[in-house]
């Protein structure tokens, strides 16, 4: 079994309301030193291993858990724990 | 004329799309089940608002990826009338079926109004009963209605008039105040205000009436015309 | 946290850990006297949460006896699901209010969410097709970062779980006020049109029938969250809870459809939701009110979590989970219709004709319960009542003189009172025009909302002015009801009846007690002289936290038919040159 | 300048819909192998240098960007590229 975390974030030049939400909110609570904040979506899947694992999770982001109009992609596979 | 009214998962404008075409247009209309769907005998689909897939993930991206896209795809290449309001709009951008992509509104809220919008194309089988710029009132209700798409395909938009319907005030952030489009060859349509909520005066507007009539006349036209 | 069920009866009662459960010394030999033995760790929990407040009414049933309930129209008074009332033309209007206070106050999204969620699942349960929401609001004052993020998330999760389920929310009011400052009111309706032949009813009828289990699978959620909604709210409130309940308002959504389809059926027998106390109250209230019993095996509920026992799963609240009764041999097709919509429906009981509620997992049984006792046996408490101390300080002072200096800066201000203002914020966020039918969208003082295919429409409001029934609980009471009747009738319809939400602090105080007799005894006066029945309702008590009560809060829920689309009336002026009539004192 | 990458994910035995729904269309999808899916957020932040980097952040978490009372959290601070 596998682990593999995906990391779907804006592309730049895509303006972040949500994120530029975020920095209001931070700045006002005082923590000026925040100048930017951009949010993404981190997915975690727990996949059987197989062959063509990397190439097949290349597929499931392209085919759903990003849109390329918008967003871009980058994914990270680990030994899963077993629990 | 027969309506086919697409029915996924969460979607729940689906009856008030079938009530707009059916008993206020007085047109034949099914409500078609996502899974058991035949649409070669319809002449226009309809694909209503809600939450297809509780819009989990991204609006309309779990939709776009079910098996009934490729048939729709399929009668949209045969020029058959598809219009996609709200979340249907969603779908058919997450389908590639129009171009660019939707974010949340600008002010991170759901809204919920009466909004008025321009029709800045009357030149389509969806609006040619309407006069070229138009002010008309459609209710919008909708969180994520920021329509996006890049410069290149912003000015190809416009030349190729595929901007169908604009905001007066854009409530909700979209490039150049787009709140509906349609594909080059002009037979789809999507949009994020609801017509089919805007056909009886008792609730507010009956704007959204000759929308739907535009489709029966022009398909009319030229069922006329081919038979 | 108490998890584990290896504790032995003995300690259970040795160390007195029926009390950590909310079950009183009293009560907790009762329980003994009904086994005639020693509760297991299960059973306890079992009894204590259908002993809470929340399940069974212990201290405010000798109140709500005092409303009156019937009515020519009344279909289907308080304990169902939800009440009904008919409307002609074979046609009824089933409606019912529901508090989720406690857990909004810890987790303001999901606990406004899962309220929406749980009035909704009560309305279709009964084969309604749910066509309307409102909901009713108290906060503290908007000063504090806390209040505002509450206030936010609550309508956020109204919003999204409303809006998702695709009924329209068309009204409701927000009041803000510091006695809401810790504990927050969330009271969501929902209204439903049924025709009269589809009305089910939760009962576990006819002997053999199989139990059908469907919609969401069971986790650890909200364990214990009937017994957490009827004690004040601690400080270390957001620790209470091992796991919050969240909302999966796309489930519901497939669940209100499969519902609404398998009622067709004649293989149905009856059907309720699992709300608080999960499964241990929805299978044991089917199984009292049709007199027989229930045999449950626990290895067959789907279950989201590993490792769960059967303390846990009897009184897990996750939400979205649907009870059935249906025929024996004539499963399959209700599990076809759950599975065309993608839900799992699967038998995990039967019904027996033994009046025992007994619950099997790995073989062994875990509770063995006469039916009776938990729901029908319940202890009723009379409480003490005193005259409140404020009160009579307030009867004994003379009528002040209030005098306004500058009327039209004085009405400014009023105006600025985020309680007088406008609530555009609010409801603009609301899916009003789903479905549509809303004739009359928020910002009126009653919501319409038309049937169609007919010439009428139904008018909707929430009412209830928590000062004015603060300073004089009876008066208060009626005036709660007279507005929500005005509100009806100016839209242009006429009051058919109502449901109540009893908001109050903790009853063991005579003085709260008082509040909640004297406001009973107003609005059930005025319901009186309305005619307007009060056909279901809801208890919220022990609403206070640090000590400090909330005002007294019985929000009325009142549903008005309009008999024509052609006198509907919005409270907006309409034209400028119109003439403005005062009419009355 | 730092960059701050947050990650916030639902704490475990809280349910998620939204992950259940992705898992379920990968399934139908074909993708057959995925056993389980859990959707979180990553908040990236630019952040000015200053003391107490790494407590300010945790208070941000703590206030703002995640809720305690159904999520958890974690972070890594990285030096900022300059762009
Ligand atoms: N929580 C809410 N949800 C939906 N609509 C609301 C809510 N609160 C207020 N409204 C709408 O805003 C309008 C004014 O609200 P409010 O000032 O609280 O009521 P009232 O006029 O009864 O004092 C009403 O029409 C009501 O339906």
């Amino acid at each position: 079994m596998k682990n593999v975390i995906v990391n779907v974030t804006l592309k730049t030049g895509v303006l972040d309301p949500q994120g530029k939400a975020i920095q209001e909110s931070l700045n006002s609570l005082g923590y000026k030193e925040v100048q930017q904040a951009r949010v993404g979506k981190s997915i975690e899947l727990q996949v059987k291993d197989g062959p063509n694992l990397e190439e097949r999770i290349k597929e499931m982001c392209d085919k759903l858990l990003a849109n390329p109009v918008i967003e871009e992609y980058s994914f990270v596979v680990e030994e899963a724990v077993q629990s | 004329m027969k309506f086919a009214v697409i029915v996924f998962p969460g979607s729940n404008c689906d009856r008030d799309m079938y009530h707009a075409a059916k008993e206020v247009l007085q047109e034949e209309a099914d409500l078609v089940w996502y899974q058991s769907a035949n649409l070669e005998n319809y002449d226009a689909i309809l694909l209503p608002g809600g939450f297809s897939y509780g819009d989990y993930l991204r609006s309309g991206a779990v939709a776009a990826t079910s098996e009934i896209m490729l048939q729709i795809k399929a009668e949209a290449a045969k020029g058959k009338p598809v219009l996609g309001v709200c979340n249907g709009f969603q779908i058919l951008l997450e389908a590639g079926l129009l171009p660019g992509a939707m974010q949340r509104n600008k002010n991170l809220a759901f809204m919920c109004h009466q909004e008025p919008l321009v029709v800045e194309n009357n030149e389509t089988l969806f609006t040619s009963l309407y006069k070229q710029g138009e002010v008309v009132q459609f209710p919008i209700a909708h969180g994520e209605g920021n329509y996006f798409c890049d410069e290149e395909t912003l000015e190809s938009l416009k030349t190729k008039k595929q901007i169908v319907f604009t905001y007066k005030n854009n409530p909700n952030g979209s490039v150049a105040d787009i709140a509906g489009i349609r594909n080059e060859e002009g037979n789809v349509l999507g949009m994020m205000p609801h017509p089919e909520r805007a056909v009886e005066a008792l609730l507010g507007s009956a704007d959204g009436l000759k929308l739907f009539q535009s489709v029966v006349k022009n398909w009319r036209e030229s069922y006329v015309a081919n038979t | 946290m108490l998890q584990t069920h290896d504790i032995h009866p003995e300690q259970i009662e040795r160390d007195k850990l029926y009390q950590e459960m909310g079950l009183s010394d009293q009560e907790y030999d009762l329980v003994k006297d009904i086994l005639k033995r020693r509760p297991n760790f299960t059973e306890t929990g079992i009894f204590s949460v259908m002993w809470s407040e929340h399940c069974s009414y212990k201290t405010s049933k000798p109140l709500l006896k005092k409303f009156p309930v019937k009515g020519p129209h009344v279909l289907q008074g308080p304990g169902e699901g939800a009440g009904i009332i008919d409307i002609g033309d074979n046609q009824a209007v089933v409606f019912k209010i529901e508090s989720h206070n406690h857990p909004s106050a810890v987790e303001p999204y999901q606990g406004a969410a899962t309220g929406v969620g749980g009035i909704i699942r009560d309305v279709f349960s009964m084969g309604a097709r749910p066509i309307a929401l409102m909901n009713s609001l108290r906060f503290g004052n908007l000063t504090t970062d806390r209040v505002k993020y509450l206030f936010t998330e609550v309508v956020n999760g109204i919003a999204g779980y409303g809006n998702c389920v695709g009924v329209p929310t068309v009204g409701g009011e927000v009041q803000f006020d510091d006695s809401y400052e810790g504990n927050p009111l969330v009271n969501a309706m929902c209204v439903g049109l049924i025709n009269h032949d589809e009305i089910q009813k939760g009962i576990a009828a006819g002997i053999g029938n199989t139990v059908l289990y469907a919609g969401a699978p069971t986790g650890r959620d909200g364990i214990h969250g009937a017994t957490f909604a009827s004690d004040d709210l601690g400080e270390d409130a957001a620790k209470d809870r091992p796991a919050v309940q969240v909302g999966d308002p796309f489930m519901e959504k497939l669940l209100i459809e499969a519902c609404l389809e398998v009622i067709h059926s004649n293989a149905l027998v009856g059907m309720q939701d699992m709300g608080a106390a999960g499964l241990t109250s929805s299978a044991s209230e089917m199984a009292s009110k049709a007199g027989t019993g229930m045999e449950m095996n626990l290895d067959n509920v789907p279950q989201r979590e590993q490792n769960m026992n059967a303390y846990e799963m009897m009184l897990s609240e996750s939400q979205e989970r649907m009870l059935m009764v249906v025929k024996k041999g004539r499963e399959q097709e209700i599990i076809d219709v759950f599975e065309k919509y993608g839900l799992q429906a699967v038998a995990v009981g039967e019904v027996i004709e033994e009046k025992v509620f007994r619950i099997k997992q790995h073989g062994e049984v875990m509770a063995d319960i006469p039916v009776d006792a938990l729901a029908d046996e319940a202890p009723v408490y009379h409480m003490p009542s005193e005259v409140a101390t404020y009160y009579k300080e307030f009867q004994n002072s003379g009528t002040p003189e209030i005098s306004v200096e500058d009327h039209a800066d004085m009405l400014k201000k009023l105006l600025q009172q985020p309680t007088i203002a406008s609530k555009e914020w609010v409801y603009d966020q609301y899916d009003s025009m789903v479905q549509t039918n809303t004739v009359v969208t928020p910002g009126s003082d009653s919501a319409v909302v038309r049937i169609k295919g007919t010439n009428k429409a139904l008018a909707i409001t929430t009412d209830c002015n928590s000062r004015y029934i603060y300073l004089d609980p009876e008066a208060g009471g009626k005036i709660a009801v007279a507005e929500a009747a005005r509100n009806i009738v100016c839209s242009g319809a006429k009051p058919l009846g109502l449901t109540d939400g009893l908001n109050f602090g903790n009853p063991t105080n005579p003085q709260t007690f008082w509040q909640m007799e004297k406001s009973v005894d107003g609005m059930s006066e005025a319901c009186t002289e309305l005619a307007t029945p009060v056909i279901s309702g809801n208890v919220s008590l022990y609403n206070q936290s640090q000590g400090k009560s909330i005002f007294p809060t019985p929000i009325v829920g009142m549903v008005g038919l309009h008999a024509s689309l052609d006198h509907i009336t919005p409270s907006h002026f309409q034209t400028a040159g119109d003439a403005i009539y005062v009419i009355g004192e």
